[in-house]
């Protein structure tokens, strides 16, 4: 019997796939196609102090292996989340989420995950620094070591819960933020989040996206998301949530080989909504195939 | 909604750009009329969203327009499968039309009245329609509204076939009162119809999609009522809940 | 007749279509294939100067949409380079080519620009400041800007040949490079070089790639470069030579209306020889149905 | 050196995960057997490089082993078109192969030489041929290399076929004196051959490729005379110009 279980942060999980957060709402549209109790967990859309309607349309571009997204994070706002998504979501999964939350400053990180402690559902509050700070004048809280590391302290002492924090790929030294976030207290690092993109409608002329860029994933980005993980994963010493481009059994393997204690899956779950169900199902076929008997023991071999 | 394998019948260019696809198997997922189809395309990331034209327990009729890269190579497959998402959307809302509706299409928006118009008719109410082109080479499925027994009035912008003008220069030719309309095709028709007519209406919108089916947000429009995805809430809405 | 011929630094090139450096030799494997006359120009093999054999092998790794190169610019040297390549390229080539040098120094830089500018086939020097700088502790020369202006000022002074600076896309923000660039003296900007990217042979449990980690290019990047290409054009007003995925006739189109003013085609040569070819031969087809009566009207218009 | 179309004829196995797939189509560019030709399969962004095992004016033989996603998507094509870069490489040089050449293949290092013992024989040499296979049920080709009329020995690994061992275990089985030797499997495998043998000796070597034609420098090797491409200068080299 292969052995599919990993452990983050002493929850453990049936298995590392973990659909990713804004690809996966909370769950509700899914349960329609599968039982989704199947999951490792799933992280939920990125929540933020107050509902959100996000950006403009068109949001959404098609690319080569790929798409570009510029949603802008949009959700009902955390007292919402708190009051109807997480008692909804208790309905259909009776196991531990990942509770994604974003913010604009500090506080409203610090205010999001003492609001998300309290509840017994959520077992593991990943923290997604990658959104700009309107507060720091334009700089990223995800692409500056001292920023992602008050973010980190101030989240850390907010919550008894595993703190993640999730670093956007758009930055020289990605290892340097994810040093700087395990100094000051990160239990765990998600990486990586969407990289910049952008497309033009060659007719019009004009970007295809409304806001001009966004967030470029999906299966194109792997191999930068690879080569990401397996630089934090020689420079940190906590466990990584790999993600970027995963779209299949071997690529979740790849990734745990890189470094990754558990991985995400994102924008496929969107052009396949039965992607993590059809990656779960092949995983225990392609370990056999590779002499693979407990998948943990994978973790950062290469 | 659920994801089904097809087998392709038939694949035929029925007017200037323009194809109907009819395909077999499962069509469970489908529900009411003004639903959609997401269909993945080998070599394109993305689905692309078709609207039901008509559908029984066994076949579905889709009609496209090749307009980029991922319709022009759906024009070119004659045989094989196709992996669909189906029964997407909320659809028509068949009680709210009333006896006397009238149905508005405007290019490939008129695909999906066509099985509104049949249910409607089978339910015994009497739809007028009124389907707005170009010009007569892009024109099709005016017979077969004909056929259906609706009252068929088509418009072209050049005059080519029918009342010359937009669809709204048609519906000043109709005399009779409707108890509700149901439109869908480009947004400046959907909003000219809006202001022309003072009776309860279904619209149906498109935006660009990622999923099609209320996961990723991709989709959104501020409603009178919030925010709705047009994939999940929609594609139809009410005609008064939107914000012009 | 459509007019595809552009212009850069005072170059009338017959169209935009380049072959990117390193993804075309000098030329000689695809005057096989084609008369390579039709080309806008070509960028030759990056020149170091002394001989390189490069990195170990493996060296190049399988992407969805592209691929990982750590080839380690491989070449035989500015010597030979002058005296056996440039004479060779004389009998097959007739247009100026675009000289592409890397270096280890600034003092290299400088070296091969000199030796370069007395050949008259050259017409633009391309500078790749894209490479580990071993001088100056780890840092690279394409991803701080004080280390790419003094490159830039230095190489000016070396050479009366315009020189384009092609910028690495591993930085977190390359208008700031583009524009240190820009002030130094560089009369235009080449990108985007490769992003870092890494593949894990799951059989093995070991990195691809020798080196473990390479420089991953092909249609997957597209969206990545395109931004940047847009980003740097509202920055600086120099000329860009864009590149990085492009694969058709539509994208040399979009690559244009983001800002560039000559596009490169790299990794897609290596794929299908014909690649700029089929290219150059769908333009006029893809402008007549776009309504483009000259291309160079479409730089930066989105 | 050309891009053809090539129609697949037949694609079918011959032993365990080892499949031969004869192609129609312009040979033309192939001028010595050692050469090699790379595959694009839709889906791959690089193309897959398979040495010539036979042609004709007409018809293209090759045999390969699924060993990845590539070639397992190769072996489930049976009709079609294939896009094919035809006539790669260096190839074996007849005229240094002397009267009485031995032939070595492991595994489906095979293929190149049966293709290389026909033309041998064709010009009046009398090659001895070598395979060697893991085992038994990998064993492909001792038939073909016997009907060329070539003396023809199998040597594997667990013994279930010819001689037990590997293909230096077969050559001590021989007596009589090569004029040269040619030879195409697992680098170690041609080690072993350069060690145990005082002859000219032709080696066919593999690395990973970009382009296949020289251009990106992604399969150089360093030899005695400098660095060279396994895909143009090669993948034949002289034995005695590696650096082992
Ligand atoms: C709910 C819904 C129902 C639709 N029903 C029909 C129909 O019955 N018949 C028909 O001809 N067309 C219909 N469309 C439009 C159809 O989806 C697009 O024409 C098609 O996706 C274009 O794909 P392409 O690859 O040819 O174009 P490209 O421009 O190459 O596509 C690039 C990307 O943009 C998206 N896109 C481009 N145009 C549109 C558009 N108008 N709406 C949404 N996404 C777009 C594509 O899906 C793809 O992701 C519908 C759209 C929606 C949202
Ligand atoms: C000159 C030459 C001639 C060859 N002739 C034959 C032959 O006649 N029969 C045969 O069965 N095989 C031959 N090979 C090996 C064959 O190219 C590989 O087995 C094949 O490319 C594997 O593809 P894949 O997608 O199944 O494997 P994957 O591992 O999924 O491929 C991933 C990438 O690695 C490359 N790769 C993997 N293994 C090799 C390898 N051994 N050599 C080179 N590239 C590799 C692939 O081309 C692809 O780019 C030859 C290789 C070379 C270089
Ligand atoms: C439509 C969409 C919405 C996303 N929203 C969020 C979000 O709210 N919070 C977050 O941390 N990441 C968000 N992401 C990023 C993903 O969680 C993931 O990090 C990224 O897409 C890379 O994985 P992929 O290539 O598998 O998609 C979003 C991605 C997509 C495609
Ligand atoms: C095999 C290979 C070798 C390359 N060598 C060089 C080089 O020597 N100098 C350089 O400036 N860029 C080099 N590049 C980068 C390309 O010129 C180009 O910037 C990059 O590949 C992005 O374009 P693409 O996506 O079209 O390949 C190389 C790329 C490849 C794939
Ligand atoms: S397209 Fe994803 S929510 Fe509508
Ligand atoms: S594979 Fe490109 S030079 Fe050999």
């Amino acid at each position: 019997m292969p052995d599919l279980s990993v452990t983050l942060s002493g929850i453990k999980l049936d298995n590392p796939v973990i659909p990713a957060s804004g690809t996966f709402g909370y769950g509700a549209e899914f349960k329609d196609f599968y039982d989704i109790n199947i999951l490792g967990s799933f992280s939920f859309k990125g929540t933020t102090k107050e509902p959100r309607f996000g950006n403009p349309t068109p949001r959404v571009a098609e690319c080569v292996s790929g798409m570009i997204n510029s949603v802008g994070l949009q959700n009902p706002g955390i007292d919402a989340v708190i009051n109807e998504e997480l008692p909804r979501i208790a309905t259909y999964f009776k196991k531990p989420v990942i509770a994604n939350i974003g913010g604009f400053s500090v506080d409203e990180f610090v205010y999001c995950a003492e609001r998300l402690s309290v509840s017994e559902q959520v077992g593991i509050i990943e923290v997604n620094i990658s959104c700009p700070n309107l507060h720091k004048g334009g700089v990223n809280f995800g692409s500056d070591p001292k920023a992602a590391a008050e973010v980190t302290a101030a989240v850390r002492k907010a919550t008894n819960k595993p703190i993640y924090l999730k670093l956007s790929p758009n930055v020289e030294s990605i290892t340097e933020i994810a040093k700087a976030c395990e100094d000051a207290g990160a239990d765990g690092i998600s990486l990586i989040n969407t990289l910049l993109g952008m497309r033009i409608d060659i007719k019009t002329r004009k970007p295809v996206i409304a806001n001009k860029m966004g967030g470029f994933s999906g299966r194109a980005i792997f191999p930068v998301a690879l080569r990401m993980v397996y630089e934090v994963s020689k420079a940190v010493k906590i466990p990584i949530i790999g993600m970027g481009g995963v779209a299949s059994a071997e690529n979740v393997i790849e990734m745990m080989m890189a470094g990754a204690s558990a991985v995400q899956v994102g924008a496929e779950n969107l052009r396949n909504p039965y992607a993590c169900k059809e990656i779960i199902e092949a995983l225990p076929r392609v370990m056999a195939e590779l002499k693979i008997d407990r998948l943990r023991d994978i973790v950062g071999v290469a | 909604m659920n994801k089904v394998l097809f087998q392709i019948l038939t694949n035929n260019q029925i007017a200037k750009d323009v194809y109907r696809l009819i395909l077999s198997g499962d069509t469970g997922g489908i529900s009411a009329p003004g639903q959609f189809v997401n269909i993945e395309l080998e070599g394109f990331y993305l689905r692309r969203p078709i609207s039901v034209c008509d559908w029984d327990d066994k076949t579905l009729t889709l009609i496209y327009k090749t307009v980029g890269e991922g319709t022009k190579a759906l024009s070119k497959l004659k045989t094989g499968s196709l992996n669909l998402l189906t029964g997407l959307g909320n659809g028509f809302d068949l009680s709210a039309c009333g006896k006397r509706p009238l149905l508005v299409g405007g290019g490939v928006g008129t695909p999906p009245l066509y099985g509104l118009c049949k249910r409607l008719i089978e339910r015994g109410a009497e739809p007028t329609v009124i389907l707005g082109f170009n010009s007569a080479d892009e024109v099709f499925y005016e017979e077969e509204f004909k056929c259906l027994g609706a009252e068929t009035l088509v418009a072209t912008v050049d005059g080519s076939h029918g009342v010359k003008g937009l669809v709204t220069d048609a519906l000043k030719v109709l005399t009779q009162d409707f108890d509700s309309y149901c439109a869908c095709g480009p947004e400046p028709m959907l909003r000219a119809l809006y202001k022309a007519l003072d009776i309860k209406g279904q619209l149906s919108f498109e935006e660009r999609m990622a999923c099609g089916f209320g996961a990723c947000m991709g989709c959104s429009c501020k409603t009178k009522y919030g925010s709705k995805r047009i994939c999940k809430d929609g594609p139809v809405l009410k005609a008064d809940e939107i914000i012009w």
